[in-house]
């Protein structure tokens, strides 16, 4: 049975110290709902995404309490937490669910609170995605990693530093168009000098900000959709693949999981990527972009740089970057942006039939890829 | 940071020491004490004790901040080829950043890692200082 | 596509001091390989189940880092945490994806290591099953709610204190027949008076351990299920329901949970539990087993202490009471005493074509349930 | 513990103080603010100050201990029945055991909840106590 969104809502991404995770989910949940036709009672699966819940909000499966919450009664409620990839295991699973026809109509629900304590509380939180017994506990950071892939990367390409920070300028120019992202203002190269330094030669101008926020997503099967009032995308695939840690990789350069699950799902699909097509891709830090439209095999290797320019539907939210990073939420922003995009609510009109979003931990440690298809 | 007291007792074998683990298989080495090959999965492995030295092939001075690690920043983190074969992930320590450079031998030395706030543990592991030229 | 058990394993619930995570799933893993035929470069999907390893180990998305360190290349592979209910939730993620056709052999793992903090610490992690932000910040505990509901179900039926710890003796008598149970020792009610306080009337002696474990499971599709060397048990069908908060029940001595989720399974399938039929439920506390087989149907309300008797197949392997509770892993462990159950190598015969597993987070605040049928 | 900061003051609502929530729909109340009404999932919800009296309708003598915990065990931690109608959970505090029972009247007071260790912040919400009779 295919898999359909027919609604989709997020809130502002923001440092939301006003809003607990269930006002900010009420207010996605409901824009969700109300473009889908459908009400809170004809939910028949709750699945939450969310990264660092437990610690930082102390809350194990928060599945529970939204239920409790926002008045779903008889749901089945349940939370997926994944490091950085739990709302593209999300949407796995409602895709497994749909097409196995245990269900016909899934909620999926992602959130994140990283601004609840300071950064550097936070920070700590968030470098739980490596692996604490050989990483954390040696106060490896990630983006320490982020700073040896590219100092690795303008050493073989011969790329420089300040055309690196055209990524992270493109994603501003993005989420100032859009209305729900965090960053809404233009940097340029300039400022890369006096830019905060995170670990050389990485700034803050090349990583994403500490994000709040909370994004809905409904799926349904064939028969619900074609009732909904709105137009719905086809949730086609999902594919994903684990990599290497980064010290047993011959080539620091090359995002392996995220290619070897692209070529995966490009030959089960019959798809393949273009500069024309529209991708929403992890940009951790600016570097990530660039080795994961290599990987996609969109940009020849060494050459995303030049690429980024060609690329008029690449991240068009803002990325990681500039709309921001709500982690547990973060790919279901992603294809919301995706499915605006689609449906031709965009601040830029698209013609493609496809759409990719891309998530990951870490630097490739566990790659995920979701495409999306127009209504046909 | 509080660590677990039979977690850090478990890993004194990977944070006190350096052990390479070398498969009997596709014949890779890899750091640390492992359980299998993390190249082919093999379990016919065999773990050998590192003399500790090797070459800093990449390295970032990090800012990054948590709890308790202030005073110790910025730290430099980087990836060190040992002499061995496998490449491992460590902090350099004890060292002037204007004489550190790809290519500067290192050798591994017990420091401390973090320590509970403010009269808590104190957490010691392996780190990495630039060779003491003779 | 009907999805079958091909293969478990467990390892002993205990305090594994010397172990970490790693070596436990490995050992859980190579059982479950052992004797289902395959091998790890067989497994499509590597589906993680854990509670509390964000907490307790640092470790965000534990799925990646097993997969890299104990040979799986090239899997899918993800991490559920759903608080007591993960392992339940990791079997309906599996379930769904065989029966859609997005995979044929799925491993599940679930883990769990309570021993690496003395208690007071774990206590507060354990704690956060609770809603926090009503409960958890206010130090209520999870046992005292099991107290509240002991002392409702006592005044409401006139059942004694003693004949509730009926109950933990029996699961203290089949935990000293299974060979992989922490608590291998019987107990009497004598001991009650004796016991360690916990929240009153509530004793460590109607409470479950502290625990450590990991178990696996195997799960394929028909056509691998017919090639497999074991006998297959097919994993009929999954179903779940969210409770209201304790406070808000007009009657706590019902799980209301349970028995809405045990409701739509039993009609869906057509299948009805006995006293007759083998049944693994969540005696978190003694006094949950208790309303767990009232909710489930199988005896009168109020009656569940006289039932207990003549239920030869209820908890085989100790119940949470005594087999333990390594939270992430004791729906696996649930289920893989069934299995052994229906295929003949439990400690005791047993005749029956259905057996049913019952997770629960906290009070019934979300309950699943499992059904399993014997290979026809 | 550590609590942030930021939470604990956007539950001041329900932690200084007590609200009740009534449906315009069902008609049932619950307590706390809450956004939408628990049992029939309404938004069409009124958020009432309670006067923090009521009666124990159940209770437990708790031993669980969490860090930080051991010197104020034993607790009591039972549901109290408002007078407007909801039933809270609330930990009941400054009583003598032998004292207290089923039908206690009880009125809700600022108590400490919990501090960080060792000399960190001290965070306060609502506990009960017996009504002290006139
Ligand atoms: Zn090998
Ligand atoms: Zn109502």
């Amino acid at each position: 049975m295919k898999t359909y969104v027919v609604g989709s809502g997020v809130t502002k991404v923001d440092r939301h110290y006003d809003k607990n995770y269930l006002v900010l989910i009420d207010e996605a949940v409901g824009k969700t709902l109300a473009n889908s036709g459908l009400d809170a009672s004809d939910i028949e699966y709750l699945v939450v995404s969310t990264a660092f819940s437990e610690s930082i909000l102390n809350q194990a499966d928060p599945s529970t309490y939204i239920a409790q919450n926002l008045g779903f009664r008889n749901v089945k409620a349940l939370t997926v937490s994944s490091g950085e990839v739990s709302g593209a295991v999300a949407l796995d699973y409602a895709h497994a669910l749909i097409r196995s026809g245990k269900a016909s109509r899934v909620l999926v629900v992602g959130f994140e609170k990283m601004s609840e304590y300071p950064s550097w509380v936070i920070n700590r939180v968030y470098a739980k995605i490596l692996e604490y017994e050989v990483e954390g506990i040696k106060n490896v950071a990630p983006s320490d990693y982020a700073a040896l892939i590219m100092n690795d990367y303008m050493r073989r390409y011969g790329v420089s530093r300040e055309s690196i920070i055209k990524w992270s300028i493109k994603m501003h120019e993005n989420a100032v168009k859009t209305p729900h992202a965090q960053l809404q203002f233009t940097i340029s190269a300039d400022s890369l000098s006096k830019a905060l330094r995170i670990s050389e030669p990485l700034t803050m101008l090349d990583s994403h900000p500490t994000s709040d926020g909370a994004a809905a997503l409904l799926l349904v099967n064939e028969s619900v959709a074609k009732k909904a009032g709105t137009t719905p995308i086809e949730l086609v695939d999902v594919e994903s693949s684990v990599n290497l840690p980064i010290y047993l990789r011959d080539d620091l350069t090359y995002f392996s999981a995220t290619a070897a699950a692209y070529k995966r799902l490009s030959s089960r699909n019959g798809v393949k990527l273009t500069t024309n097509t529209a991708v929403n891709v992890y940009d951790t830090y600016d570097i990530y972009g660039l080795l994961t439209i290599e990987a996609l095999e969109i940009c020849a290797r060494g050459e995303a740089v030049k690429c980024v320019d060609e690329m008029p539907y690449l991240n068009v939210g803002g990325g990681l970057k500039a709309r921001g990073h709500p982690v547990g939420a973060t790919p279901l922003y992603q294809v919301h942006e995706l499915r605006e995009l689609m449906s031709g609510t965009s601040w830029i009109k698209y013609d493609g039939d496809i759409s990719l979003a891309h998530a990951m931990s870490g630097p490739d440690n566990n790659a995920w890829l979701i495409l999306l298809r127009g209504w046909v | 940071m509080k660590h677990s007291i039979s977690i850090f007792w478990r890993l004194k074998d990977n944070h006190y020491k350096i052990y390479v683990t070398k498969c009997g298989d596709c014949g890779r080495v890899a750091p640390l004490k492992r359980l299998k090959c993390p190249y082919c999965g093999s379990r016919n492995v065999e773990h050998i004790e590192s003399r500790g030295f090797g070459e800093l092939i990449n390295y970032t001075v990090s800012y990054y901040r948590t709890e308790g690690s202030e005073q110790y920043l910025p730290r430099v983190v980087g990836l060190v080829k040992l002499d061995e074969g496998p490449v491992i992930i460590g902090e350099i320590t004890d060292v002037d950043l204007n004489e550190l450079s790809i290519g500067t031998r290192v050798e591994a030395v017990l420091r401390k890692y973090s320590s509970e706030d403010p009269n808590g543990l104190i957490y010691y592991g392996l780190k990495f200082i630039p060779v003491i030229k003779k």
